[in-house]
């Protein structure tokens, strides 16, 4: 199996990772078209709920959240991947994430992004969100502090302005080369404005990597916080089905498999599209792959957890609402939700198919739409199966806008992805280097001092 | 100075309402519903549309389940699995109980639903950004967004239609929640009434619509701090305690013979509704 | 409109009460002026008066109350109307009425979507073709009397509903003088059975009921608090009675085929097999077993067996009952839907009132009704058996002219009626109409009327709580449509056209109805300045009379009492249509109103369409589930309807709603469901010849098609799942004596 | 006093850390090891720091003032904008709840602490700052730069030691 050379030429690692910058595959195209076209159909459909109301989106009195916040947690989830890969793998030394923790870490940003937005389509009165941010006002009315919806929207930007931060330090020494590279033109512009005169003198490098250790340990707990603060959205409620002390565990898993899951597919493409055959090796997927199982188990388990506790809690009420999952109208969806999450990923446990392309991208989109399913039989059977009987669901299957708006938002996370990986090197150039040059000197001093080698590995 | 303001009252803001604090001074709204002398006649219902500018949403919302009904009769049976339901069904007007420890008020993140001095459980239109926590997180599922605009949907309010509004009443617009206010506007023109005289509201003096409205007297209202009131002497006598979670008398060996209770008091809600069991006769 | 005159006038001048609509109209306009830009204001002709200068009892911001008299239905309730700024906002019952003290239901409260109902007729309309042209009301009044010349008395006819006042005067007079007899007073629903079984067993068409009085109500489909007779006075009796004496609790058991809302509250409910409520009723009488005599001799045969057989009510039921109403006196037993349901609907009545008579009850729980002194103004009571009449002479083309006054008989009548047809032949027909509804459409003149927050008039109901009242119905603002006329107004000109010296003092129905009041003062009970009494009687809503009370015949006639065997089943048409009268639509006249559309049918919950009832045990045998469209098919038609799977119904009874079905009349009405009189065959009640409504047989057959029905419930049903939510128990576990 | 700049480029690491011990070693006037001399790298060399000595980082410094900054201010003015202006009383609960205000101090913690890092790093690391005028592109691909700047009296013993260990270019500041 071809890992990635220790020969390789730096130069031609530039060149490799510049070239994604100016001719990706045709295919790259193909997947923007439909970026675009989706987004636009969720622009039309947010327009025209922006219009009506949120009557349109066939949401009702009982049950008043539904895909909205089901995809919200599903692209908050999704987040949590560049975190683990940049910044738990980062202070583990795990050298092969190098080449693709960038594009993971892209994936946070924008994944966010889309979170964020979800909150914004959500909301009745979209005109008026900015009642939601503590600012002072006129009137000194503040938000409520006491609110999960107020610690969600907190912990989402400050996860979100921590991750375009870690991101955008971490990528400041290929920008630099990037400005070394780029034929001049705006681009070059753009990089020699971002790249910030980076030089790569000592002093830069010492506290840049005192910076980004310091980040990265900022971030994991803050990883942790955010998806604890969604679970505490449905955890602090009263509601059956929610109101779960194993939400927040229960979260932080799902978030870390949808993201290994996303990981994969992203990966697949990218290697793809922008030629990476060289960086973007098997092991490394076999790596994320083992990686995703482990958690895809762990996620397993805390899932019967769940379950296990709803059934011998005696909570009449919640069992109910169990039983009702299993068995109701929503069944199909939480059954494929079982089969997507916990019966799919077996497949990564057969060794020959954690090389598999064909089966791997399949089988991480499988995982992809269980992890969206979750997210929906978190949220939707609590409202039609409920405290009250008497509003027990009415009519509650989402409406064509509803739909058009989850739609719109792959596209416009793709959008943003894809145009990202067309403009900054989504493969971590100066990264990719040192693990060569670790390499190398592993291979030099082979025997002679392998534990330092071990350990010196940034 | 705002930080020395926050010291200063930090005994009075680290207060539990209602639990540590006596704040229903001078008032507590609450009400009392025999559910034996309702007979589901939807009275009430139509007089909260007339009292509340309710929109009528028409057939196909209604059936998308975007009623607006703040005042709703439901109508169980009890048969259990018999051919007929012999003993009759029984009806309960559900409403927002105004609960002390409302579930509501706290998940709302911008603080568009309160609790007021006089115990009501208040909801600011202007400030509701329409996130719909409060309602996901009511138990009882009485909390009604705004899913359209309805003043500007066809065949609402048609001309000489919106003639009728209640104009101490704001017409809601798309994207607002809303809910039984136990007609706040009227409480507040009969509290400032008072508060002129120099007196409290006296028991009577205020109704709101539905109970006004019902032929059976079934609703009571009042101020349940007013021990003159019918309220007051009803909760009394069901031995019903707004800030307890579990009634002493629920807690005694062998039952009660009083029928007094409040829904899912056990979620802690406080609610300040207390229902009266309705009651059907042994003999037959 | 005020004029700059009557602002001069107003300063200076003592209170008048046609000033004052004047004054409140005016803020109407203001306020329309306001709001919408658009005013029918024309120059010079009127004088813009800002708030600031506001004139007496305006004061923006602050609501005042005037009493009137709820016109939704015939119980008569008062009501008081607050009104702001000139328009009426909001109904409350008026706390002074014996009838409704202070409450008011659903249904009434719903009338001001009536009155400003966007849909109400607002100009004279001329048939022209399929289209009506608007005309002047002088070229209206012409035309009705151009049409009159050429027709002679005898092919003139009437229909109306239920009159009473001084509009049931004027009408009279009008009727009179043209020298007609055909005064049709016609409504679909009314208690005619009711009151023949009542005259023949008490002496009295109604007496009155005590339910508060009875320790036990034993009613036979009565739905005395839905819909019977006077609804919200009998749901406050209902009150007083559940209250009891020292604790111990009223007890309702209700018989009939297809639960009420009234069946809904009873402590027992007994689905009874339709029309075999007679038979129930003698069982009882023979199980009690204190009957003596022809009464004893008549129930020998009616032993629980079979009447258990027959009925289907089970015997144990038979003798709890039976010991209840021994045990427990007075009781009370009430015939309704029972007696106007069948053909031997009298039969059924005179079996249910003879309970009474056992029981000893008459004069204790029922009580002889009081009498109103002015018998001229009594409610002229309407039956179905009029349209039948009409409508054999309107096919028989016996009519040149016919006055359709506020009623709707294409929509009500019996499809077999075919009264559409039979109304065509009519050479002239003229609406009286708030609606373009049904009947209205087939008009050749369509007049306008006001609605009742528009216009005066007097009503005396008939039944009356304590004392014998008038009530008064007043304007709570001014017009709306500048075109609509008040009854009495159009009454009054199309009388003065044929006595017009009799009539020429009085300017308009008001001026009339001022004098005719004011002439009766002191028999009134009023006494002192005139100004003085009428601006008191108008500010109570309500004159209070003392009537005698008449006398209750002792002893109920037995001869003739003969109940039928129940009928074998139809194998073609197996089942039995009851359609059904809720208390928010009834016959279909309110069903325009969106408050009475989305307000939730109690028993079923469903809103805006209609359903048939069908009982669980039948909907399993016949393969249907909620929500499947079923084909009725009876005899006469066949309508495809929505299942609701129903427990309250006697399986071999379906039931439809009444109400719904429209194909005209307004936007909230208009294509909203069936209507069951469509189905319904034309089968009359033997002894009074009125319309027996539950005698319609149907079968009901699967469409193929299914939808969601539009209602509150959701799929939980009645059911509360474990949870308490609706929680209830018996008798013995509770003690009501220490309950404030 | 003008100093002019040399840059140095070499292909290997190594030859790298040879030339920065020789330099350490020999004294040369006009020229201060520990002041002017820079090494540049394509990527992070821990060892670089071994050879040019122990530099001080401060990085963290911000990280502390950031993370407490962010944490007491939060706290204190989320407290103070509950207790103050329009309180908002919730039924069941203080109008200063503790556990809701504990969660959001813990986010403003991170979020100062991260925001006061990344501005700690700009200042210590100097950016963003003009690139120096002997920059070159080879750097950012794998040579190792040394930049030194000296007296012009120096300037010829410094290409001396440069050359010596096979530079693989030197370039200079043009003189002024």
């Amino acid at each position: 199996m071809k890992d990635i050379r220790e020969d390789i030429a730096w130069a031609k690692i530039n060149q490799d990772v510049m070239k994604s910058l100016e001719n990706p595959r045709p295919l790259y195209w193909v997947i923007l078209f439909f970026a675009v076209l989706t987004f636009g159909i969720g622009i039309g459909c947010e327009v025209y709920q922006y219009q009506m109301g949120m009557g349109v989106a066939n949401l009702d009195n009982p049950h008043v959240w539904g895909l909205y916040i089901a995809t919200f947690i599903f692209w908050i989830g999704m987040s949590h991947s560049g975190t683990l890969l940049s910044a738990i793998l980062h202070l583990m030394h795990a050298d092969w994430r190098k080449p693709i923790y960038r594009f993971a870490e892209a994936m946070t940003t924008f994944s966010l992004m889309t979170a964020g937005l979800f909150v914004m389509v959500h909301l009745g009165r979209l005109w008026q969100f900015y009642y939601a941010v503590p600012y002072p006002n006129e009137r000194w009315v503040w938000p409520n502090f006491q609110s999960p919806l107020l610690w969600d929207a907190m912990a989402i930007f400050t996860y979100l302005s921590s991750s375009v931060l870690f991101l955008f330090v971490g990528m400041i020494p290929d920008l630099a080369i990037a400005r070394d590279n780029m034929h001049s033109g705006w681009r070059k512009k753009l990089y020699t404005l971002l790249a910030l005169g980076w030089e790569g003198t000592d002093r830069q490098w010492r506290n840049f990597r005192v910076t980004y250790l310091t980040i990265a340990c900022f971030l994991i707990p803050l990883a942790v916080s955010v998806h604890s603060i969604v679970a505490s959205d449905f955890g602090m409620s009263q509601q059956p089905g929610w109101h779960v002390t194993s939400f927040p565990p229960y979260f932080v898993a799902g978030a870390l498999y949808s993201g290994c899951a996303a990981i994969i597919t992203l990966f697949i493409i990218l290697r793809y599209v922008f030629k990476f055959e060289d960086y973007m090796t098997l092991p490394i997927l076999k790596k994320i792959v083992r990686l995703t199982f482990a958690i895809a188990m762990v996620w397993t388990y805390l899932n019967c957890i769940e379950f296990a506790s709803v059934w011998y809690s005696h909570d009449a009420v919640s069992k109910d609402l169990l039983i009702q999952k299993m068995t109701g109208p929503y069944a199909p969806f939480w059954w494929a939700m079982i089969f997507c999450g916990s019966i799919v990923p077996l497949v990564f446990a057969i060794k020959r198919f954690q090389t598999n392309i064909p089966v791997l991208f399949a089988t991480s989109l499988l995982l992809n739409l269980g992890m969206w399913l979750e997210r929906w039989m978190i949220v939707s059977p609590t409202f039609s199966h409920g405290y009250y009987p008497w509003t027990w669901d009415h009519d509650q299957w989402p409406s064509m806008i509803q739909w058009g708006i989850v739609f719109g938002s792959f596209g416009w996370f793709t959008l943003l992805f894809m145009v990202f990986c067309k403009m900054f090197p989504s493969v971590s150039m100066y990264e990719v280097k040192e693990m060569v040059y670790h390499r190398t000197l592993h291979l030099k001093q082979n025997g002679a001092s392998e534990q330092t080698v071990e350990q010196g590995v940034h | 100075m705002s930080v020395t303001n926050l010291l200063n009252n930090w005994a009075a803001v680290r207060h539990f309402h209602p639990i540590d604090d006596k704040p229903h001074d001078p008032y507590k709204w609450a009400m009392a519903i025999d559910l034996d002398a309702c007979i589901g006649c939807n009275a009430c219902a139509v007089a909260c549309y007339a009292e509340n500018n309710l929109p009528v949403v028409g057939r196909e919302k209604f059936q998308h389940g975007q009623a607006m009904h703040w005042m709703r009769i439901e109508r169980y049976w009890n048969e259990d699995s018999r051919e007929f339901p012999d003993q009759g069904a029984e009806f309960l007007p559900m409403m927002c109980q105004q609960c002390e420890a409302a579930p509501c008020e706290t998940v709302c993140p911008v603080g568009a639903t309160n609790h007021t001095q006089d115990g009501l459980n208040s909801q600011i239109y202007n400030r509701c950004i329409g996130s719909r926590y409060c309602s996901a997180n009511c138990p009882y599922k009485v909390r009604y967004f705004n899913w359209y605009d309805y003043p500007t949907t066809d065949n609402v309010w048609p001309a000489e239609m919106n003639y009728q509004l209640n104009p101490d009443v704001t017409v809601r617009g798309k994207g607002v929640m809303e809910k039984c206010t136990f007609c706040v506007q009227r409480l507040r023109a009969a509290e400032v009434t008072a508060k002129g005289e120099g007196r409290i509201v006296r028991e009577g003096e205020v109704q709101t619509a539905c109970q006004q409205s019902c032929p059976t007297n079934a609703i009571s209202f009042g101020n349940l701090v007013d021990p003159e009131s019918r309220v007051y002497k009803q909760w009394k006598a069901q031995q019903v305690d707004l800030a307890k979670d579990e009634q002493e008398k629920d807690k005694r060996e062998g039952g009660t013979d009083l029928r007094g209770y409040r829904i899912f008091e056990d979620l802690r809600p406080y609610p300040s509704v207390m229902y009266l069991e309705r009651v059907r006769e042994s003999a037959v | 409109m005020i004029d700059s005159e009557s602002t001069k006038n107003l300063s200076g001048q003592a209170f008048d009460r046609r000033d004052f609509l004047k004054v409140l109209g005016f803020g109407g306009t203001a306020v329309a002026l306001s709001g919408c830009g658009n005013t029918s204001i024309e120059d010079g002709k009127e004088t813009v008066v800002s708030y600031v200068e506001a004139k007496d009892y305006v004061i923006p911001g602050v609501a005042v109350y005037f009493n009137s008299t709820c016109a939704q239905c015939d119980a008569g309730c008062s009501i008081t109307g607050k009104i702001r700024e000139g328009r009426v906002l909001k109904l409350e019952g008026n706390p002074e009425s014996s009838i409704n003290r202070g409450k008011l239901c659903g249904l009434g409260q719903a009338s001001v979507q009536h009155h400003y109902n966007p849909d109400r007729v607002r100009e004279p309309l001329l048939r022209n073709g399929d289209k009506g042209q608007a005309i002047s009301w002088e070229k209206a009044y012409e035309l009705i009397n151009e049409k009159l010349q050429g027709a002679k008395g005898e092919e003139v006819a009437f229909i109306t509903g239920d009159v009473s006042g001084h509009q049931k005067v004027l009408l009279t007079n009008y009727i009179d003088s043209l020298g007609s007899k055909n005064h049709f007073v016609y409504e679909a629903v009314a208690p005619a059975v009711v009151r023949a079984g009542n005259l023949k067993s008490y002496g009295v068409e109604m007496p009155r009921y005590r339910i508060d009085k009875a320790k036990v109500v034993l009613s036979f489909g009565a739905d005395f608090l839905g819909t019977w007779i006077s609804p919200v006075h009998f749901a406050q009796q209902y009150a007083a009675f559940r209250k009891g004496v020292d604790g111990q609790r009223g007890v309702l058991i209700q018989a009939e085929s297809k639960m009420t809302l009234t069946g809904a509250n009873a402590d027992r409910w007994l689905a009874v097999r339709p029309g075999t409520e007679g038979i129930l009723a003698l069982g009882i009488i023979n199980a009690l077993g204190i009957a003596t005599g022809d009464v004893a001799e008549l129930v020998k045969d009616y032993d629980r067996a079979r009447v258990s057989r027959d009925t289907g009510v089970e015997p144990s039921n038979i003798d709890k009952i039976a010991a209840i109403l021994r045990l427990r006196s007075p009781s009370l037993i009430l015939a309704g839907s029972a007696a106007e349901g069948y053909v031997h609907g009298m039969q059924n009545a005179d079996a249910i009132n003879l309970l009474n008579h056992v029981l000893g009850n008459v004069g204790k729980t029922i009580e002889a009704p009081v009498s109103v002194p002015f018998p001229q103004l009594t409610q002229t009571k309407g039956n179905t058996a009029s349209l039948k009449k009409l409508n054999d002479d309107l096919a028989a083309g016996k009519y040149k002219v016919l006055f359709n006054i506020a009623t709707n008989p294409v929509y009500t009548a019996p499809a077999s009626y075919k009264y559409g047809d039979s109304m065509a032949k009519a050479g002239f027909k003229v609406a009286f109409a708030h609606y373009l509804d049904e009947t209205a459409l087939q008009a050749d003149l369509v007049l306008p009327l006001d609605s009742e927050m528009e216009d005066w008039g007097t009503h005396v109901p008939e039944y009356l709580a304590d004392t014998a009242q008038i009530n008064i119905q007043q304007p709570l603002m001014e017009r709306l449509h500048a075109n609509t006329r008040g009854m009495g107004d159009i009454l009054l000109t199309l009388v003065k056209q044929r006595k017009p010296e009799e009539y020429k003092a009085f300017d308009d129905y008001y001026g009339y109805l001022r004098y005719a009041m004011l002439q009766n003062k002191a028999a009134l009970g009023g006494s002192g300045d005139d100004d003085v009494f009428w601006n008191d009687t108008l500010s109570k809503g309500i004159v209070k009379l003392s009537g005698a009370s008449g006398a209750l015949s002792a002893k109920a006639a037995v001869e003739g009492l003969k109940l039928p065997q129940p009928e074998e089943a139809d194998k073609q048409y197996p089942l039995r249509l009851i359609p059904s009268v809720t208390s928010n639509l009834r016959d279909g006249r309110h069903t325009n109103q969106p408050w009475i559309q989305e307000s939730p049918d109690p028993l079923t919950t469903i809103v805006w369409d209609s359903w048939v009832e069908v009982h669980p045990k039948k909907a399993l045998e016949l393969g249907i589930v909620e929500g499947d469209i079923v084909k009725v098919t009876s005899k006469t038609g066949s309508v495809n309807v929505q299942v609701y799977v129903f427990p309250g119904i006697h399986p071999e009874a379906v039931s439809i709603p009444m109400g719904r079905g429209h194909e005209a009349m307004g936007r909230y009405a208009k294509g909203y469901g069936v209507n069951p009189f469509g189905i319904m065959d034309a089968v009359f009640e033997g002894s009074t010849g009125e319309l027996a409504m539950h005698e319609t047989r149907v079968n009901i057959a699967k469409t193929g098609q299914r939808v969601i029905v539009v209602k509150d419930e959701g799929p939980a049903g009645g059911k509360q799942m474990g949870r308490r939510v609706a929680l209830s128990r018996s008798t013995d576990q509770v003690d009501l004596s220490k309950e404030v | 006093m003008s100093k002019r700049h040399l840059l140095a480029l070499y292909g290997d690491f190594d030859q790298a850390e040879a030339v920065v011990k020789e330099l350490r070693n020999t004294k040369i006037s006009g020229f201060d090891v520990n002041d002017d001399m820079i090494v540049k790298s394509p990527i992070e060399h821990p060892e670089v720091e071994k050879f040019l000595g122990e530099k001080p980082v401060y990085v963290q410094w911000f990280t502390l003032i950031g993370a407490v900054l962010g944490g007491s201010l939060g706290f204190l003015g989320i407290s103070s904008a509950q207790a103050n202006f329009f309180m908002q009383m919730k039924g069941g609960k203080p109008i200063v709840p503790l556990p809701p205000n504990f969660v959001l101090t813990y986010e403003l913690f991170i979020l100062g602490g991260v925001y006061i890092t990344i501005l700690g790093f700009l200042i210590c690391s100097g950016l963003p700052a003009k690139r120096s005028p002997l920059y070159n592109a080879k750097v950012s691909v794998d040579n190792i730069g040394i930049l030194v700047k000296a007296e012009e009296a120096a300037v010829g013993a410094l290409k001396a030691i440069f050359a010596k260990h096979k530079a693989l270019e030197i370039q200079e500041e043009a003189g002024k």
